[in-house]
């Protein structure tokens, strides 16, 4: 149900946490923390990905608890390569019920999946893997800024954001700004205000993802998670303390300030 | 860098790879597609250490980034900002590297078979993993379809087994004609650089085998370390020792001195 | 042979009528002004395109001279949809042997073509186009700038040029400046020059197309086309004057800008 | 205009083209693939009068495009330059074209037939055209995809035809369920503006019945304009006159003024 890599929407998910919406299929190509955090939280039944891990870090711990020892419920999971995914959510913004790319033929990931067949190319007779498309019920996204039309502007790593706002039911934008009039940014996506359900403006709720131009990337944050997420009881404390106790994503940001900061001034 | 100054295997490693770059840069082969870890230290140690300098390209859609400290994460921003062109992710994979535009892919893994298969998805079996590792990410289609792959990874019984638990990207699948019967575009597992030496498929039978062994480094190591019955071989070589030079930008590449 | 709309590569294909080269099989989404000076000139064998019109003014004379009359040449034509030839560019951009839509059906241009075939999705079972995928053996396109290693900068309506450069075996860029460094600017796609095959400076070298930030669209031009290629005697002396006996580009606009003021203002 | 300042019979059908995007827009169905000429004439004119003005997109891959002055040609700098986003040609058609966000497909064409066919490819046999038209464009798959079509043409025997010479874009093919059996996901032809009045296709045949005439227009005016036996709608109505603001806009918009 998310998007990718830079503008990850850490503080949608954490609301997703506080209101304890349960037995999701959530989607994205490389869930990380924030994933991790869902699902140690209980509140995925099945994920759908291509990279589960902390990006430089190691393994997201509560994403293998649950695959290794269903803890703390069994998850269904499918996965695909980054290339499939990408064309997956590619078909679903073009309406297509498939996509097709060279790929996946000799891997075992053919035997894992319903979502991908062989095709015969019409012309040449060569063998492709055609990908079921993505069509999320809701798609979350972090970006930059939004005018008060709703007209939503991202830019730097653009990633699968505007695929997953193009291929959903239901497009979702956290912003960090709300602004009178989208100035001119090298390198941006506008999505028009008529493909986004609905805007919410929150100051870094990327963090400790990043939005470019307004945050920056708390690589000690993903660092210290491998420590909290090993541990079972260590991760319940602070889902408790600095999701579920706070009220809202300024709450969270000021209770792990606060905890974090005498371990990350001493790292 | 070991406290008495002399490289440590992983340094050897890392030069070693960074050569290879290098050389294919060199010969014309310079667009190189990155994975985060290994692979990116080495390819920013070869973009600075040689001329020409290969082209990096990242999954997260940068073409032509020129780092100026090491990212952590494939999605840093760093990666875009230093970049000649940005571009989707669907892109990236469709249009640069579907497309045959990648002369190198640089991948690790967590097994690699003797025939130069990639495992990066559970060690055990998949319905009850032993392990769940984080899975393909880029890796299948990059051995798919780059020009040839070059492997990074640390040599230990447990890695380099004989065939993988789970096969996520081919080398050369169960032996020679396999990838063409897949209609895989790329030339395959092509060099496989390790703590101890490095490892090529042998013409006609695919098989990887020993090639060269960094200086210091015993057949028998080699051996011992390898799941497979490893061959070594006829004119097996030794590698160059890392040089100061290329330690010393090693040093700064790893520290995020301003390169 | 080229690419689409704005950036219209006028200089090349004029060099291509002084050059005589001759027996081509051109490609273009919309063939226009220089389409039909190629065409009228006898350089053109085959035509692959989706509309063939002067915008806004009408028809092409030497267009519909050729496939009307065959004059001076019978030309063979292919003809898709705007759609359709946009995904069979992407699809050769992609290195795949062919792109699918949801097109062509019912309409009669299926049954001109060999290069659109009908498949089955292998989820849904809806039949979809397939579109053979385009290759060219070499693409011209024009653009803003480029640096002096030969990366090239396009930006505005980037219509298919991407597409056109990165599906051919030979890219060829004419651009109106080359500078020492790229500065970035709102939207511009840059093209590395590892796959651009050769670049040539030629300032204006859309003329009467326009290139974004550079000159202006000549409205009148493509109006004053209209009756000059009506009639087959004043095109050959239009040709002949301005194209076959100027050296360059530089000749030509000075030639057409001294014919064609005197018109010009009093229209 | 006429020289005494009356609308002239192209006024009318402008007007009346704007009127229905207006009226489209106002019932939440905003967004409009827009060619150059007529429609494009129209579609500028709904914007300046109605609130919520109608979303203009252009298949050169402008996305809300507020032009200042009428584009000559599709791939004008001002459609790009009062965009919300431009998008690539690619993009244009798949991800917003087919994927269904075009609410409005606003289509000319040379031959219109009984059931909502259009040509624009060629009168006559394809191998020997009597007339080469400039070909599909964008139009089949609009026609295809868009929510409704809306035609914008001057009514006359020779463009109202039983059956088009070549059908570049499907209306409902050979009649009811043809548009269904090809997987179009569109509506089809639905209203068709002309310089007499106004067609709809008759639910049931989907054949296009006059269902409205413009001031001052006879049911024979429309009958010696058109190449079928045109039936009329049971409830013919007429059109309101053109309103002087209207007519003031258009003007306006002809000649450039400042929007």
């Amino acid at each position: 149900m998310e998007g990718f890599t830079h503008l990850i929407p850490h503080s949608a998910g954490h609301e997703i946490i506080r209101q304890q919406i349960r037995d999701l299929h959530v989607i994205r190509m490389t869930p990380d923390v924030i994933f991790d955090q869902l699902i140690g939280a209980g509140c995925v039944r099945k994920l759908t990905f291509s990279w589960g891990g902390n990006p430089g870090v190691g393994s997201l711990h509560r994403f293998r608890d649950a695959v290794e020892n269903a803890w703390p419920r069994a998850i269904e999971i499918e996965e695909h390569s980054h290339a499939g995914m990408a064309a997956r959510y590619s078909a679903g913004a073009s309406g297509l019920p498939f996509g097709t790319l060279r790929g996946y033929r000799g891997t075992d990931l053919l035997q894992f999946t319903e979502n991908v067949r062989l095709i015969n190319c019409p012309f040449t007779g060569e063998k492709l893997a055609a990908v079921r498309a993505i069509n999320p019920d809701v798609s979350i996204v972090h970006a930059q800024r939004a005018d008060r039309e709703g007209n939503v502007q991202i830019w730097g790593l653009i990633g699968v954001q505007k695929e997953a706002i193009l291929s959903a039911k239901v497009a979702i934008a956290t912003v960090e700004e709300i602004v009178d009039r989208l100035e001119p940014v090298q390198g941006a996506v506008v999505l028009p205000a008529w493909v986004i359900s609905a805007v919410a403006c929150v100051p870094n709720g990327a963090h400790p993802s990043f939005a470019m131009g307004y945050s920056q990337r708390d690589n000690d944050f993903y660092r210290e998670w491998d420590p909290i997420s090993s541990d079972r009881v260590a991760f319940a404390q602070w889902i408790q303390t600095h999701v579920v106790a706070t009220d809202d994503h300024e709450a969270f940001l000021n209770s792990i300030s606060k905890a974090h900061k005498g371990g990350r001034s001493g790292a | 860098m070991a406290p008495d100054g002399s490289p440590t295997a992983d340094d050897v490693m890392i030069v070693n790879a960074a050569r290879a770059l290098g050389d294919l840069a060199r010969v014309g082969r310079a667009t190189c597609f990155v994975g985060i870890g290994l692979p990116s230290t080495a390819a920013n140690l070869a973009r600075n250490l040689y001329e020409p300098a290969p082209v990096l390209i990242y999954e997260s859609g940068c073409i032509g980034s020129k780092p100026t400290r090491l990212p952590l994460s494939i999605g840093d921003g760093e990666l875009g900002e230093t970049a000649d062109a940005v571009v989707s992710v669907p892109e990236i994979f469709a249009y640069w590297l579907q497309a045959g535009r990648i002369d190198v892919g640089f991948l690790g893994g967590a097994q690699l078979d003797r025939l130069g298969n990639i495992n990066s998805t559970v060690i055990g079996s998949y319905a009850a993993p032993r392990t769940r590792l984080p899975g393909a990410g880029g890796a299948p289609e990059i051995a798919a379809a780059a020009g040839r792959v070059v492997v990074i990874m640390r040599q230990t019984r447990r890695a380099f087994v004989e065939r993988c638990d789970f096969r996520t990207s081919l080398g050369f699948g169960d032996g020679p004609g396999d990838r063409e019967s897949f209609g895989l575009t790329g030339g395959g597992t092509g060099l496989v650089i390790t703590d101890l030496g490095i490892l090529e498929p042998e013409r006609g039978t695919c098989e990887l085998v020993m090639t060269r062994l960094h200086p210091g480094v015993s057949r028998e190591q080699c051996l011992d370390n390898t799941g497979w019955t490893l061959r070594f071989s006829d004119d097996l070589g030794r590698t160059a020792p890392a040089t100061d030079e290329e330690l010393a930008m090693l040093r700064r590449v790893r520290n995020g001195a301003a390169l």
